[in-house]
């Protein structure tokens, strides 16, 4: 038994070189994110910025051809460590992207230490998660970024009390508590803490809790598709007409579900990476090719899959398309670039996006609702990550 | 003791017949086996295979055999899986095998206790219960994050080697033959469970429960071990699942699998063990196919199958794999009396 | 000669409903005792209070000396009180072997064996196929049940109950529905029944219950009607006004 | 906290548009439709559809989405659900779960996986205060929608005569057909009007419960909870179960929070257990 296990192991090694072999004229990036379930409109967003993003520059770099294996993980961490697991063994993937939920992108962590292979988050927003392998990068962002720059503008701006209400997983306690240590180091007081529940929240009952505890402000993280039931709910409880504001990451804001917010919506004060009302060249065209090839409006979370793809572009023209794992960390390590967000670039130390994170507020323009930027906090790192 | 008398020498035949193994059932585990030598590539899908094929049969114990119709089967899948996992992660059990036992044992103690919230009430009733009983289990896991991970999934789990010596290895090898190994013992049990006097008893009271009792049967008692029984199973399919896996998520308890699960077993036919190992095994092959071909829609597809089979009707849609229930089963003695 | 199943002041209400009023009944052992009455006199709730599927509401149930009023159905059986049923209650994915051999298990006691294949214990398998010649299923043992002629489906239905090894076996209604060819070989069975088994027949029709019974009980609107030897109840007017008045009513 | 309570009320009196139907179907066809969601589902696309991208007006559009889920109904009842109606629970549950999975991916497919919002008339938005009562307009008309329904099905079942067919025939088939009922063409009707009332539950609902492609999978066990804690055989189990299950929800969530849904599911379960035919239904009478 032992000796055929060797034997097997042996037998895959040796696969697997071939492989290598083989893939010195094609660059297999595996995505794996949500197409299905809870998660399915994230997955969306990054599958069509992905493929714009290869519309727009084609599938070939530094001689080699990309080829992009989709796969569905119904939104189930376990499906993502699975298929993850079966690109890097089975299809020897350089790179497996994608990652919509912390949980799928911890998941996969360990398989990438191992295999030596490049994940790339293009999506999940928690700070720790880069650490947990050599190999992670990320181009989205980490919640405690856009966090401690709206506790400081909520601390400068007159809001004094606040409520918390964030999801109950760990982006959500990112969020809740970088806030709340920069709030409070600011003079702010935070009356109450809610935790709603991750799946099919309602959240009428939270922020009638919030309400009658009367605060300034309700600093609010839902993860992206969630924002509209929390806004609607919000007007209807008539919180906007209180007085009570509603601050917090941009997800709540999603720009894919602003238009469907309503009116009531004006005014919510958010701090976020990406608007798609950006004003710049790139991000007026970048909205409306994908808008136009997509049809629906890009969110924060396609920018993330769009830069994705850049990095791992520019990544093998400066490797001249050597696609290992160690070749390509080094490579992507300090790379800067124009993305529709803005300028961003990767630090090399912690191998974690760094990015302008803006105040907006939202606003109607051509009659339609956006997150319009006002104030602009300039190359922001980790905040989690520049403590240690 | 005098001479048996013709008829008994027969009958004493006839009864053995259930326990007797055809040559098929020979080459079904011969060509299972060989996978770990002509697949090789295959090893992750497969352990997939294994562990939901392992489900799948713990289903089959308690619906094909006792006819309990449950829609929250993967309450033991779940306890089991987390058991798995907290196991390693903490270093109580560190041995996978061992571990695999306790966390089966887990599952075990749950069917226990959820089998008396069973014997009440009909079909729908045993339907919500059971998935009740997943769902309670779903928030549990979910509050107690400081034990669970709660919605983020118990992360930094490691597995030590199987019995100190096997590594699970990133390609799946070691994986799969440790699966493969586990379905195998499992369902030799499960066979031998079957050809029992107890496992006759149940196809019994599936068949008639008034009669059962008329006949001095325990019912009661007996759906409670084979539910128990039916727990274990599930909690070490979980606890698979865990320990290939290196993690545990708030998924192994969604209604999702449980329905998935029914769709197994079904695929493969109820009521004769190999239905859950061969519908593991068509259900994997298919959506694996279908979520590539069609990465945002497959669910339709799965839908639509399930659909069809009832309609068509599930006997009819089995019919493919009579020769092999004929032969396999009791039914080929009984059809051709010796 | 001692008592084998007694009933005192047994009582069933269903609401306001009284289903069974007041039976005190004593059968000898080795009777071979007749249940009659017209339908709605109680006969089917009877059954039910003996053989434990049923509550009583007050009353006592007594099996050879023994109070079982308060028994489970399984225990009941394991003491000796079996019944058959008037519309077959079988196992049809089972064969007739595979039946009477779960009831001859439970009988010895290891029907819960989960670990022994079933057939391996030669005793057993002897006393199945006495079962299975005597009742004359030996060529249809191997047959699914669902599939039987009806009347090899009937006489397995008693052949089921015998395997129990009744001390009192209640036959309910034996030979219901069974084509006339096929019925003289469930009467024979019934006739060839060992006499150490005190025997209770609930049946319609007069023909089997005078040419099998010794002593017959009435029942009527869930009381004790009357009850006596064969010949008295036979020629009883009263009882013959029952029964005319029911054939009238139908 | 009186608006919780009215939360509560509102939340429940929408469950019970949503699951009434269900209850009935169960009853009289003893049918486990687990697809019931999917009705409520279309009714809410329907809503959306005609008011975000039509532009018919919010009122007609809510009748409308009460017709054609109906209409989805009776085609479906005609087409394929009449052919399960034998068959055992089990494949009524393969069955049905199966159509669940086919419409979550034809929404996705049609409609997009993001959530979806009607625009809702400036008078329904905003709260109303009665006596310090903060009052949801729109919860306020849901109550009174719903109310309203719940007392007219009250009176079709019990003072018409399509209501006493109806009784006769979920109390007993076999004793209906004799009576010359056609059990058949009742179904049909009661069939194609509870999905309408889910339909029409589910357009109410967007603005309230969130309108995706995995609606249908995701409120499915709080319809089986109001019909298994309610029963079956009559209207104002489910409802007074509705209630019960909106205001404990709410409540629930708003006093203890860190519970969440699982004080819901162990009520099921001990109702279950201590009645297995539900808490309102009327006792076993058999």
């Amino acid at each position: 038994m032992r000796h055929f296990l060797k034997f097997a192991v042996g037998t895959a090694i040796a696969g697997l070189m071939a492989g290598g072999a083989y893939a010195q004229d094609t660059v297999k990036v595996g995505l794996v994110i949500s197409m299905t379930g809870s998660q399915a409109s994230t997955g969306k967003q990054i599958k069509a910025a992905v493929d714009l993003y290869m519309k727009e520059h084609g599938d070939t770099v530094a001689g080699k051809k990309v080829q992009v294996i989709l796969r569905d993980t119904a939104s189930v961490p376990d499906n993502a460590k699975r298929i993850a697991q079966e690109l890097i063994v089975n299809d020897k993937v350089s790179v497996v992207a994608g990652f919509e939920v912390t949980p799928a992108a911890l998941a996969v962590a360990p398989l990438s230490a191992e295999a030596k292979v490049v994940e790339l988050v293009m999506a999940a927003g928690t700070s720790i998660i880069t650490e947990k392998s050599p190999y992670i990068v990320r181009t989205s962002f980490t919640l405690p970024q856009s966090s401690v720059i709206v506790a400081n503008w909520a601390a400068k701006n007159n809001i004094k009390k606040v409520v918390t209400i964030v999801s109950d997983y760990a982006p959500g306690a990112d969020a809740e508590k970088w806030f709340i240590d920069t709030f409070k180091k600011d003079g702010g007081q935070v009356v109450e803490t809610i935790k709603a529940p991750l799946a099919n929240p309602d959240f009428a009952p939270f922020l009638q809790r919030a309400a009658d505890a009367k605060p300034d402000a309700i600093f609010v993280f839902v993860p992206s598709g969630q924002g509209a039931v929390f806004m609607k709910q919000y007007t209807e409880r008539g919180l906007d007409k209180a007085g009570i504001k509603v601050i917090g990451p941009g997800d709540v804001t999603d720009d894919d579900l602003l238009p469907q917010m309503g009116d009531a919506v004006i005014g919510a004060v958010t701090a976020h990476m990406y608007s798609a009302d950006h004003d710049s060249a790139m991000n007026k065209k970048y909205v409306a090719d994908f808008t136009k090839a997509a049809g629906f409006r890009p969110n924060f979370m396609s920018v993330g899959g769009y830069d994705g793809m850049h990095l791992i572009y520019e990544a093998l023209k400066k490797t001249g398309g050597k696609a290992d794992g160690d070749s390509l960390i080094a490579a992507m390590k300090g790379m800067k670039w124009e993305s529709p967000r803005g300028p961003i670039s990767i630090d090399p130390e912690t191998r974690d996006i760094v990015q302008n994170i803006y105040m907006r507020k939202v606003e109607k323009k051509n009659g339609q609702l956006y997150n319009v930027e006002f104030e602009t906090f300039k190359d922001v790192k980790d905040p989690a990550k520049i403590k240690k | 003791m005098t001479e048996p008398t013709p008829t008994a020498k027969l009958a004493t035949q006839g009864i053995l017949a259930r326990a007797r193994w055809h040559p098929l059932e020979f080459v079904f585990w011969i060509v299972a086996f060989g996978s770990i030598w002509f697949a090789p590539n295959k090893h992750l899908i497969l352990t997939e295979i294994a562990w939901l094929a392992l489900f799948a049969l713990s289903l089959d114990l308690i619906l094909g055999y006792a006819g309990i119709l449950s829609l929250g089967h993967a309450a033991f899948f779940g306890v089991g899986s987390y058991a798995a996992a907290l196991l390693a992660k903490h270093g109580i059990v560190t041995e996978p095998v061992l571990a695999l036992f306790c966390a089966g044992l887990v599952a075990a103690v749950l069917g226990f206790a959820t089998s008396f919230l069973m014997l009440r009430g009909a079909d729908l009733t045993r339907l919500m219960v059971s998935l009740g009983v997943a769902l309670v289990l779903r928030e549990l896991a979910n509050q107690f994050g400081w034990l669970t991970g709660g919605a983020d999934g118990l992360q930094g789990v490691t597995m030590e080697p199987i019995l100190g010596l096997f590594r699970f290895d990133m390609f799946g090898h070691n994986g799969y033959v440790y699966c493969l190994v586990v379905l195998f013992v499992l369902f030799l049990a499960a066979r031998r469970l079957m050809a029992s006097p107890f496992g006759l008893s149940l196809l019994a009271i599936k068949g008639n429960p008034l009669r059962a009792r008329a006949i001095g049967i325990g019912v009661d008692m007996r759906l409670v071990a084979i539910y128990t029984i039916g727990g274990f199973y599930a909690g070490v399919a979980g606890g698979l699942l865990a320990q290939t896996t290196a993690f545990s998520s708030l998924d192994v308890f969604s209604f999702d699998r449980s329905a998935d699960l029914l769709l197994v077993l079904i695929i493969g036919g109820t009521g004769y063990l190999y239905g859950g190992i061969i519908g593991a095994v068509i259900f994997k092959i298919m959506q694996d196919y279908l979520a590539l071909w069609s990465p945002q829609y497959w669910p339709f597809w799965i839908g639509l199958v399930l659909v069809v089979m009832v309609l068509v009707g599930r006997d009819r849609m089995t019919r493919w794999s009579e020769p092999l229930r004929a032969l396999v089963n009791r039914l080929d003695w009984r059809r051709t009396p010796s | 000669m001692t008592v084998a199943l007694e009933t005192s002041h047994l009582v069933k209400k269903f609401g306001g409903l009284t289903a069974t009023n007041d039976v005190s009944i004593s059968i000898k052992a080795g009777a071979r005792h007749a249940l009659i009455g017209p339908n709605g006199a109680g006969k089917t709730t009877l059954i039910n209070l003996l053989t434990g599927m049923l509550k009583p509401t007050s009353g006592r149930v007594m099996l050879g000396g023994i109070d079982i009023t308060n028994m489970s159905p399984q225990k009941r059986v394991r003491l000796g009180m079996v019944r058959t049923f008037q519309i077959n209650q079988l196992f049809g994915d089972l064969t007739p072997l595979e039946t009477i051999g779960l009831a001859i298990s439970e009988q010895h006691g290891d029907g819960a064996d989960f670990w022994r294949v079933a057939g391996t214990k030669a005793g057993v398998n002897q006393d199945i196929a006495d079962i299975l010649d005597r009742f004359r299923l030996a060529d249809v043992m191997n047959t699914k049940t669902s599939i039987l002629p009806y009347g090899k489906q009937r006489l397995l239905e008693i052949a089921v109950a015998i395997a129990c090894k009744p001390k009192v076996l209640l036959l309910d209604e034996p030979a219901a529905g069974v084509p006339d060819d096929e019925r003289h070989e469930i009467l024979t069975s019934i006739a060839a029944l060992p006499k150490d088994v005190t025997v209770v027949l609930i049946e319609h029709d007069m023909d089997i219950v005078f040419s099998f019974s010794e002593t017959i009980s009435v029942l009527v609107n869930g009381g004790l009607f009357t009850e006596g030897p064969a010949a008295e109840v036979a020629r009883d007017p009263r009882v013959k006004a029952v029964y005319l008045g029911e054939s009238l009513d139908a | 906290m009186l608006t919780i309570l009215f939360d509560g009320i509102a939340y429940g009196m929408l469950l019970f548009v949503l699951a009434c139907g269900l209850s009935v179907t169960l009853g009289l066809m003893n049918l486990v439709n687990l697809a019931h969601g999917a009705f409520a589902m279309a009714g809410g696309y329907v809503l959306v559809l005609l008011v975000n991208d039509l532009g018919v007006p919010f009122w007609a559009s809510i009748v409308c989405a009460f017709f054609v889920s109906a209409l989805i109904g009776l085609v479906m009842e005609k087409a394929l659900y009449v052919h399960i109606y034998r068959k055992s629970h089990l494949d009524q549950v393969l069955f049905t779960i199966g159509l669940v999975f086919m419409s979550v991916a034809a929404a996705d497919y049609a409609m997009g996986s993001s959530q979806v919002f009607a625009r809702i008339p400036d008078a329904l938005q905003g709260q109303i205060h009665v006596f310090g009562i903060g009052m949801g307009r729109y919860r306020l008309m849901i109550i009174a929608i719903c109310g309203g329904l719940a007392l007219a099905l009250q009176y079709v079942l019990v003072y018409t005569r399509f209501g006493s067919r109806l009784r006769a025939a979920v109390d007993d088939q076999r004793v209906a057909r004799g009576l010359g009922i056609n059990v058949g063409s009742i179904f049909a009707l009661t069939f194609a009007f509870g999905s309408g009332l889910a339909g029409l539950g589910g357009a109410l609902g967007t603005e309230i419960l969130g309108l995706d492609p995995t609606f249908p999978l995701k409120y499915m066990i709080y319809f089986l909870i109001v019909v298994t804690v309610g029963g079956t055989s009559s209207i104002t189990g489910p409802f007074l179960a509705s209630l019960l299950l909106g205001i404990a929800d709410v409540a629930g969530k708003y006093y203890v929070p860190k519970l969440g849904a699982f004080v819901i599911y162990t009520i099921m379960i001990v109702v279950l257990i201590w009645r297995p035919q539900g808490l309102f239904a009327r006792a076993a009478n058999k």
